[in-house]
């Protein structure tokens, strides 16, 4: 009933904000092996996919997509774009749909948080995310008899019927809190806390870092001229940003073009 | 939705949000509580009867609602504002006040070969009330409720010593699928209780000798003629042929006549229950 | 058997003949629950939605259903705020339609949550920014509100009052109506708009978004015009259905030519403010956040020709119709320009649930596609097979047509005038 | 009646009314909402000390050093090694989910390790003269290769079969390479170590000459797509440009095209030329080009105990006579490169052969062999991995067990042995010792990211150290200037003349391996489209509309060698006349290099 | 009448009869005295129940770490006895139940709360440290949350006098007067 104060409200967290943690994903680098993609799913618990799932049933916290330029022949070219959540900063879409808080933007790291055991699973957020990096548990997770063994015990399964998403490896994070905090420290210091896609990605393509700081990775890439962020005439201000030197990669930021009649049951 | 819950924030959003809840949530439950209040006084104060009356009056037809007064022809059209119940109608008093004193011409009346004695008065209801001379009144059928009903399959008469009430339920009637409540045409005490086959069906003790409710002398040829003419529609609303045309005589047992027709129906057309 | 309990002086068909009516909609009912079931237990995987396709049938249902059912609180705003003395004779059926609409797509929602236990957790933690918070609280306010409303009607019944607390209770709460029926037009002011609210909220989703006054969308403002406009259209509907299923006349031809003034009225307001407001959308809103509108419809088989059936076909042509006191004497004209009233507004909640979702927001999205599984399906008839049944038993039972006793004598005495006047 | 049905109402009124004023209804609905958060079936992940363990990778010849998170001792989750010299920290998307194999819903869980033995024992007793017992070595080279080969020395007739080593066994220095040709090579996409592989791309010039785009095509420098089947073609083109317009005519590409890229070659070297399995005329070019003693190199041995030399040597499957082998033992433990079972199945003799698979699958070669022995699996089993084929230096490590392995497993090493009457030993740290004792190049540990120069360490501390994850490198000189003979004589890859029968060439475009993969990869090829599930196969619509499967989700494949099901999947960007496969046991029975192949409708 | 009757019976049940049936109660394997430990071995808290090197917790010692001592009897109860006979010696683990394990979904670092935050283990636990005797384990049947986070009286979370509770609420109350932060994912994994 009484839509967000949304100017107002996420600029005073940043003002607040500790950190604000980002991502640069060079489309130059990446090879589309997946890796990510897995390295994700164990470290989140992210069970396999059940027999009736599909592409568009399955969890997938972070998506590598393969995308072409429409062209035939030798002209075609192919790119490997890695969707996840972008951690929308500005009047951030699913957070103010969500109708009992089970979705939040972190004051002091600016994650978008998604809280398993507070959601209903009306998927209102889903049908609000343009980037499609929400994902419902169509199934209550499972895992091979004796797999259960190697679940990390720094996340929590989620079970049937609630909506998840990316949230940066929190519980890295707060591994990292732990390790500071065992060192005396309150605050991380930067490296020190990565998520699971950054580390394994065998070509380096993804870069994690604090965008307040100017001279991590991604802020730098940041202000890269060749780096752009996904629909960003939205206004939601992600925090992920893409990087490619080749001009038809950054048009995957822009808007749907009318189809041209192709099938392709990939990518 | 409490402030001590986790994520109550104290923002406008909230108090706009919360207030409106809650006071919608106020109103609905004040408005509940306050009808049951209501209604545990009417019971408390024995309005059953009163309030019954006062729905089935409101469900009747507009042109059953008619006041007496247009019975005679001094209006042309009037809804009754009072339920039927003349005492405390002013206009009502204004009428009688201006009107010439009705002679009594014989002492029987007959229309369409039905007895309306002139020596006792008429509830719209198809009671009539006599004064007895010990001061008590006894209170009956009158001619056309009697042929409606014929001889009653059963009777359910009040104990002797309960109170009835104007335009409260006096007793019950069943004939055929007929379940009817006759009206009662006073307030007062039962004292004895007759039947279909006694002269009278109860005897009151009046509270007052009050019957300016109810009918007399030259408002009761209009009202039965009135009366018949809403019988013939009822009973050919129920499917029953119009019969009555022939010489207009009703029999001594109507219903006998038209077995196929709803009965009930027609009755609580005739007795004015919804 | 159940003679009794039938309004008198109202025909009723015999008891063997109404339980053939109910024994299909009694079976479709079981078929559905059984699949509501299915979900319930196994969960959502038994439907065909999937992370892309994030609400399905069962939102476009609710929200279909909701808009029909706004005819309760509208009749009962101009009834009892408004004075308009001719819809007493359809108010009953008003309320009764909306307890079921109402209730039915609570329970469909109910088994569309994935977590149905947590159902307080919007209450006890809401987010008052939400618009699905804002019409959870108001559909539940004004579902317990059509409850109250309805239970006048069910005492009324010839045997239940004959116990003197149900007799004294409904009279003297239906004194007290127009406070409910006050605040029930309030509530259903605000959840029949944060429905709307509900897509143009999306900024995530060009293809649903818009801007509007202060903090609505004009979305908002467009759902609670069409419902309006809608809600008598379905009143006249069901009555003209319920009279042509009965065989009996219900209410009298001014009640029903009024109901279709009003709903030409708002439909006529309601289509020219939607056109505006797609203008507006097509050459501000949507290049603005930079999706070219043309593109919405070039994705087959959302064409143009949807966006042209919702407003001119079925929006601008049925208020035309009711506006025009030639074709809406006429039961024929009046019935289909109300039929196409509420298919148009089915289609625009159409629109708003399937298409904002089947069309990609980036680049290298599919145009998607769904189709409902049995068990949606068999959810969805279950909430009809309901419907029905709860209307039917209301009908049998209760007087949902005040008018009905006297227009039957009112048919005896045209029959009878001859004879009469031939007397006197 | 009417009072008592009145009363039982007014009682539950009260009930109802009373009920609420107590805690139970509302505390009955709060734990209703907690019990939906662990309901039966969420499982609870394990607490406890949190370790870091370190081994290799054994689940291809790369050898990834691997990084194993464990908790309470049970590996978690994996990750690189950063700063080890070849696999820099960067294992591949099939290591990361190794540490779930061993729960694997189609792991082998027993066998008959006494009936199999002596069946192996009456097999051969009843070995005629021209026939033999033979070892298939999956993964050649590893201390228990040599024990196979030191076991069919031993008994009469024995012969140790492996597979065709890529580049006849010679290694390829990408760090020293500054243009790249790969005709059709997944050079980004498993084909070396994919650290190494990336750590050298920046300075080398990626063209890749293949007929759809694949992963390493996307991201190449220049793609060719030239027509199915032409690889040869080019590669003649490139060495003796003469040839260059009937190329022309057979890739589709221009002759300027091939003569520029011809240039190219020659001008900005050093240059390499991979191909998809070692084309003759890839290899012939890249001694045109000079390769050899460059991005070519022969790498020295690993260090062996002299007394292994008195070893069987290493043949390939297709030199042994047909129907001549009695006994065979194939050793799939550790995955290496599949041989089609066709090619393996006319070898054995005509009555009643034994055939023993040691695996931990019935997916391999168990679905024919009469036995089939589980064995640990990565990273349960105890294996030393061959130098990788991206490694110019020689070097070894250990993939340690960091599970231990079930009860009831087979060691092939020991079983093969025992047949052949001779003790396994504990070859692994015999070869150590070898290896120690060589006094060669330097330890890398990986707990400590110390290199440290193998005179340095003592042996015990050496064994210890490569057990707890360390890799030792070879610092030998890369001998031998001369373009080797093996290189000029390679095993037979032709590809498969153009046929009406089988119109269509099959590419493979995942990684092929046989082995099953973690059912987590199942985010890659089923909860996503990334990558292909195995047994399935993409291709042009227009060509399933030729081939009569328009529309549908399942075909049959057909080759020479035989039939399998597999799914289709329509994609436009799959030229026609090809089939872009994704591997599985049952595709790889009947497809080997440059194999032709036709879809048929299920 | 029966109404009264009716809601007379619903508060009994709700407020006697309900308490007691929702929590299943059990026994701690083994008869353990903090008193003792405390006052004769004087040991402190984190002697036993430590911190590992990553400054994670390790919580419940484990049986090596009471066998460091009890390999034989030091004393003469016949608790203690029992305990050697039936863990020690077998070597087998006491299947301890943790009053204060939180719900899976919570991330708690002892190390943050006691270092940074530098709390006393009494603060939070109470005088569990003092206690002769284990009180039996009591969970909720149906959420599976231990007593002492999920609530000591079915209201709130801390019983008159007793140690505060371990409910969110309670976690979150102390967060908001010390100024921290309290966002769900500061403590939810």
């Amino acid at each position: 009933m009484i839509a967000p104060n949304s100017k107002s409200q996420p600029s005073r967290e940043r003002q607040r904000a500790v950190s604000r943690y980002g991502m640069s994903i060079d489309l130059d680098r990446c090879t589309g092996c997946g890796a990510c993609m897995v390295a994700c799913a164990v470290e989140n618990n992210v069970p396999p996919a059940h027999e009736g799932a599909t592409a568009r049933k399955g969890i997938t916290w972070i998506r590598v997509f393969k995308v072409d330029n429409g062209e035939e022949g030798a002209a075609r070219r192919s790119v490997f774009v890695p969707v996840l959540c972008q951690q929308c900063g500005e009047d951030t879409p699913c957070v103010h749909v969500c109708p009992q808080q089970a979705v939040e933007v972190d004051p002091a790291t600016g994650i978008v948080g998604q809280m398993p055991e507070r959601c209903l699973g009306c998927r209102y957020c889903m049908a609000a995310c343009p980037y499609h990096a929400r994902f419902f548990n169509w199934w209550d997770p499972q895992w091979p008899a004796g797999m259960e063994k190697t679940l990390n015990p720094d996340v929590a399964p989620r079970m049937r019927g609630v909506v998840e998403k990316c949230n940066f490896c929190h519980g890295r994070w707060h591994a990292a809190k732990e390790r500071a905090a065992a060192a005396g420290k309150s605050e991380i210091e930067a490296g020190a806390y990565v998520p699971a896609c950054v580390e394994s990605c065998p070509t380096g393509a993804i870069r994690f870092g604090d965008l307040k700081d100017a001279a991590s990775e991604p802020a730098v890439a940041a202000k890269d001229a060749h780096s752009f962020r996904l629909l960003e005439k939205l206004g939601t201000e992600p925090k992920i940003y893409y990087h490619s030197k080749r001009d038809w990669v950054r048009q995957v930021a822009a808007a749907p073009k009318p189809p041209n009649g192709k099938e392709n049951a990939r990518g | 939705m409490l402030p001590w819950n986790y994520g109550f924030h104290w923002t406008a959003g909230t108090m706009i949000f919360m207030g409106a809840f809650y006071t919608v949530v106020v109103i609905v439950a004040s408005t509940l509580v306050n009808a049951a209040l209501r209604s545990r006084r009417a019971l408390r104060t024995q309005q059953t009867e009163r309030i019954r009356w006062a729905e089935d009056f409101h469900d009747l037809p507009a042109r059953d609602r008619q006041c007496r007064h247009v019975l005679t022809g001094e209006f042309g059209y009037r809804e009754c504002p009072h339920a039927f119940d003349c005492r405390q109608c002013e206009t009502h008093a204004k009428l009688v006040a201006s009107a010439a004193p009705d002679r009594i011409s014989e002492p029987e009346e007959d229309i369409f070969g039905m007895a309306f004695p002139l020596d006792r008065v008429y509830h719209r209801g198809h009671t009539w009330v006599h004064s007895e001379p010990d001061g008590t009144v006894t209170v009956g059928l009158d001619d056309l409720g009697r042929r409606l009903l014929g001889e009653p399959d059963r009777v359910d008469l009040p104990q002797p010593g309960g109170r009835v009430s104007v335009n409260g339920t006096a007793w019950h009637a069943h004939k055929r699928n007929a379940d009817v409540r006759i009206l009662s045409p006073v307030d007062g005490e039962i004292v004895a209780t007759g039947g279909p086959d006694a002269p009278w069906y109860l005897r009151i003790r009046p509270d007052r000798m009050d019957f300016r409710n109810l009918l007399g002398g030259h408002e009761i040829r209009p009202w039965v003629m009135r009366e018949m003419e809403r019988l013939q529609l009822a009973l050919s609303a129920e499917g029953a042929a119009p019969t009555l045309a022939d010489g207009g005589v009703p029999v001594q047992d109507i219903a006998a006549v038209y077995p196929q027709a709803d009965w009930d129906a027609v009755c609580g057309e005739m007795f004015l229950e919804a | 058997m159940d003679r009794e309990f039938i309004t008198r002086g109202v025909k009723r068909c015999s008891g063997g003949k109404f339980l053939l009516w109910i024994l299909p909609w009694v079976a479709m009912l079981i078929f559905g629950l059984y699949s509501a079931g299915l979900c319930l237990v196994k969960g959502l995987n038994q439907t065909n939605m999937d992370n892309r396709f994030a609400f399905g049938l069962w939102i476009f249902l609710d929200l279909t259903v909701i808009a029909l059912g706004a005819g309760a609180f509208f009749t009962g705003f101009l009834l009892y705020i408004l004075k308009m003395k001719e819809l007493r004779a359809v108010i009953n059926s008003a309320v009764v339609i909306g307890v079921v609409c109402y209730s039915g797509a609570m329970c469909a929602l109910a088994v569309d949550v994935g977590q149905p236990l947590r159902f307080w957790f919007t209450f006890w933690y809401p987010n008052v920014h939400s618009m699905l918070t804002e019409v959870t609280f108001c559909i539940t306010c004004y579902l317990t509100v059509l409850m109250i409303e309805y239970l006048p009607i069910v005492l009324k019944n010839r045997k239940l009052r004959d116990v003197p607390e149900f007799l004294v209770f409904q009279h003297e709460l239906h004194k007290l109506i127009y406070v409910l029926a006050g605040v029930g037009t309030f509530l259903s002011f605000f959840h029949q708009g944060s429905l709307g609210g509900l897509y143009g909220v999306l900024r995530g989703r060009p293809f649903a978004f818009r801007e509007g006054l202060a903090i609505w969308p004009s979305t908002f403002f467009l759902f609670i015009l069409s419902a309006a406009a809608v809600g008598p259209s379905f009143v006249l509907l069901t009555t003209w259905l319920v009279e042509k299923i009965s065989k009996k006349r219900l209410v009298r031809p001014e009640a029903m030519q009024m109901l279709g003034r009003i709903s030409g009225l708002l439909l006529a307001v309601y289509v020219l403010l939607k056109t505006i407001d797609t203008l507006v959308w097509i050459n501000r809103t949507s290049p603005g956040n930079g999706f070219p509108a043309a593109q919405y419809y070039a994705w087959h088989p959302f064409g143009t020709w949807i966006l042209f059936t919702e407003i001119a076909l079925l929006g601008m042509v049925p208020a035309l119709i009711l506006l025009t006191p030639k074709l809406r004497a006429r039961t024929g004209w009046l019935v289909s320009a109300a039929a196409m009233a509420c298919c148009g507004v089915a289609l625009n909640r159409f629109v708003q649930t399937v298409q904002t979702l089947a069309v990609p927001t980036l680049s290298f999205d599919k145009f998607m596609t769904y189709t409902p599984s049995w068990q949606e399906v068999g959810t969805f008839l279950a909430v009809l097979a309901y419907g029905v049944l709860v209307y039917s038993f209301s009908f049998r039972y209760f007087q949902l047509f005040p008018d009905e006793r006297e227009l039957k004598l009112e048919v005896a005495q045209v029959e009878e005038e001859p004879a009469l006047v031939g007397r006197y | 009646m009417q009072r008592t049905r009145r009363d039982i109402l007014l009682f539950m009124g009260g009930g109802a009314a009373g009920a609420m004023l107590t805690p139970a209804p509302w505390r009955l609905v709060t734990d209703a909402a907690i019990w939906s958060e662990n309901w039966p079936g969420i499982p609870r992940p394990a607490r406890g000390e949190i370790t870091a363990r370190y081994t290799n990778c054994a689940l291809c010849p790369a050898g990834c050093a691997v990084r194993a998170r464990c908790v309470a001792g049970q590996p978690v989750s994996l990750a690189g090694v950063a700063g080890n010299p070849l696999s820099q920290g960067a294992p591949c998307a099939f290591g990361l989910t190794g540490h779930q194999l061993p729960y694997h819903p189609q792991r082998l869980k027993q066998g008959t390790p006494e009936e199999a033995a002596a069946a192996v024992r009456g097999a051969m007793a009843k070995c005629g003269p021209g026939e033999s017992v033979a070892v298939l070595d999956l993964a050649p080279g590893r201390a228990s290769s040599w024990t196979y080969r030191r076991a069919m020395a031993a008994v009469a007739n024995g012969v140790y079969l492996a597979p065709p080593r890529p580049l006849g066994g010679a290694a390829v220095n990408l760090a020293k390479a500054r243009t790249v040709l790969s005709l059709g090579a997944p050079v980004l996409d498993g084909w070396g170590t994919p650290g190494n592989v990336h750590a050298a791309r920046a300075n080398f010039r990626l063209i890749q000459a293949e007929p759809w785009e694949s992963r390493t095509a996307a991201l190449a420098d220049e793609w060719l797509p030239i027509r199915p089947g032409s690889e040869a073609a080019l590669a003649l083109a490139l060495k003796d440009p003469k040839t260059a317009p009937s190329a022309a005519q057979a890739t589709g590409l221009t002759e300027k095209q091939i003569l520029d890229l011809a240039n190219e070659l020659t001008a900005s070297g050093p240059a390499l030329v991979l191909s998809a399995d070692d084309l003759p005329e890839a290899l012939a070019l890249n001694q045109a080009l000079g390769a050899w003693g460059q991005t070519l190199v022969a790498r020295p041995e690993v260090p062996v105990p002299d007394a292994w030399k008195k070893a069987a040597p290493e043949r390939v499957v297709a030199s042994v006579p047909d129907s001549s082998i009695r006994v065979l033992f194939i050793d799939e433990s550790v995955p290496g490169s599949h041989i089609p079972w066709s090619a393996v199945e006319k070898k054995l003799v005509r009555d009643n052969p034994v055939v023993v698979a040691f695996a931990w699958s019935l997916e391999g070669y168990g679905r024919h062999a009469q036995f089939t022995l589980p064995t640990a699996v990565y990273p349960e089993l105890t294996s030393d991995i061959p130098p990788a084929i991206d490694s110019p230096a020689a070097t070894f490590r250990i993939s340690a067990p960091l599970v231990a392995p079930p009860a009831r497993m087979t060691d092939p090493s020991a079983f093969i042995a025992k047949a052949a009457g001779m003790d396994a030993g504990n070859a692994l740290q015999e070869r150590a010792d070898a290896i120690h004792k060589s006094g060669r190049g330097t330890l890398f540990t990986y707990a400590d990211g110390k290199s440290t120069p193998l005179k340095d360490i003592k042996p015990d501390a050496f064994w210890k150290s490569l057990n707890e994850g360390a890799c030792w490198v070879d610092d030998a000189a890369v001998g031998r200037a001369s373009w080797p003979a093996f290189l000029s004589s390679p095993h037979d890859t032709q590809a498969e003349p153009q046929s009406t029968a089988f119109p269509l060439l099959v590419a493979f475009a995942e990684p092929r391996t046989a082995s099953l993969t973690s059912p987590l990869m199942s985010k890659l090829y089923q909860d996503s489209d990334l990558r292909m599930a195995p047994n399935t196969a993409a291709l042009h619509p227009d060509t399933a509309r030729a081939s009569g499967i328009a529309g549908a989700a399942r075909a049959v494949l057909e080759t020479q060698y035989g039939r399998c099901a597999i799914g289709v999947i329509p994609d436009e960007s799959v030229p026609p006349g090809m089939l872009e496969v994704a591997a599985g046991p049952e595709v790889l029975d009947i497809c080997g290099a440059f194999t032709r192949a036709k879809v048929v409708a299920a | 009448m029966p109404f009264l009757a009716g809601a007379l019976a619903a508060l009994g049940a709700g407020w006697v009869g309900f308490p007691h049936a929702i929590y299943k109660s059990r026994p701690q394997p083994v008869d353990f005295s903090h008193k003792v430990h405390a006052e004769k071995a004087g040991t402190k808290c984190e002697d036993c129940h430590a911190f590992r090197e990553d400054g994670t917790f390790a919580g419940i010692p484990s049986l090596s770490t009471c066998a460091a001592c009890h390999t034989a009897p030091m004393g003469t109860t016949a608790a203690e006895k029992n305990f050697i006979d039936a863990y020690v010696t077998p070597n087998r683990e006491p299947d301890w139940a943790s009053y204060a394990q939180q719900p899976e979904n919570v991330f708690f670092s002892h190390i943050t709360h006691v270092k940074l935050g530098q709390l006393k283990c009494e603060q939070c636990h109470g005088d569990q440290g003092a206690s002769d005797k284990l009180r039996p384990y009591q969970v909720d049947r149906i959420s599976g949350y231990s007593r002492d986070i999920w609530g000591r009286t079915l209201f709130q979370s801390k019983a008159a006098g007793a140690v505060p509770g371990m409910k969110m609420d309670d976690c979150v109350d102390c967060h908001r007067k010390q100024g921290l932060s309290h966002s769900c994912l500061d403590c939810h994994k």
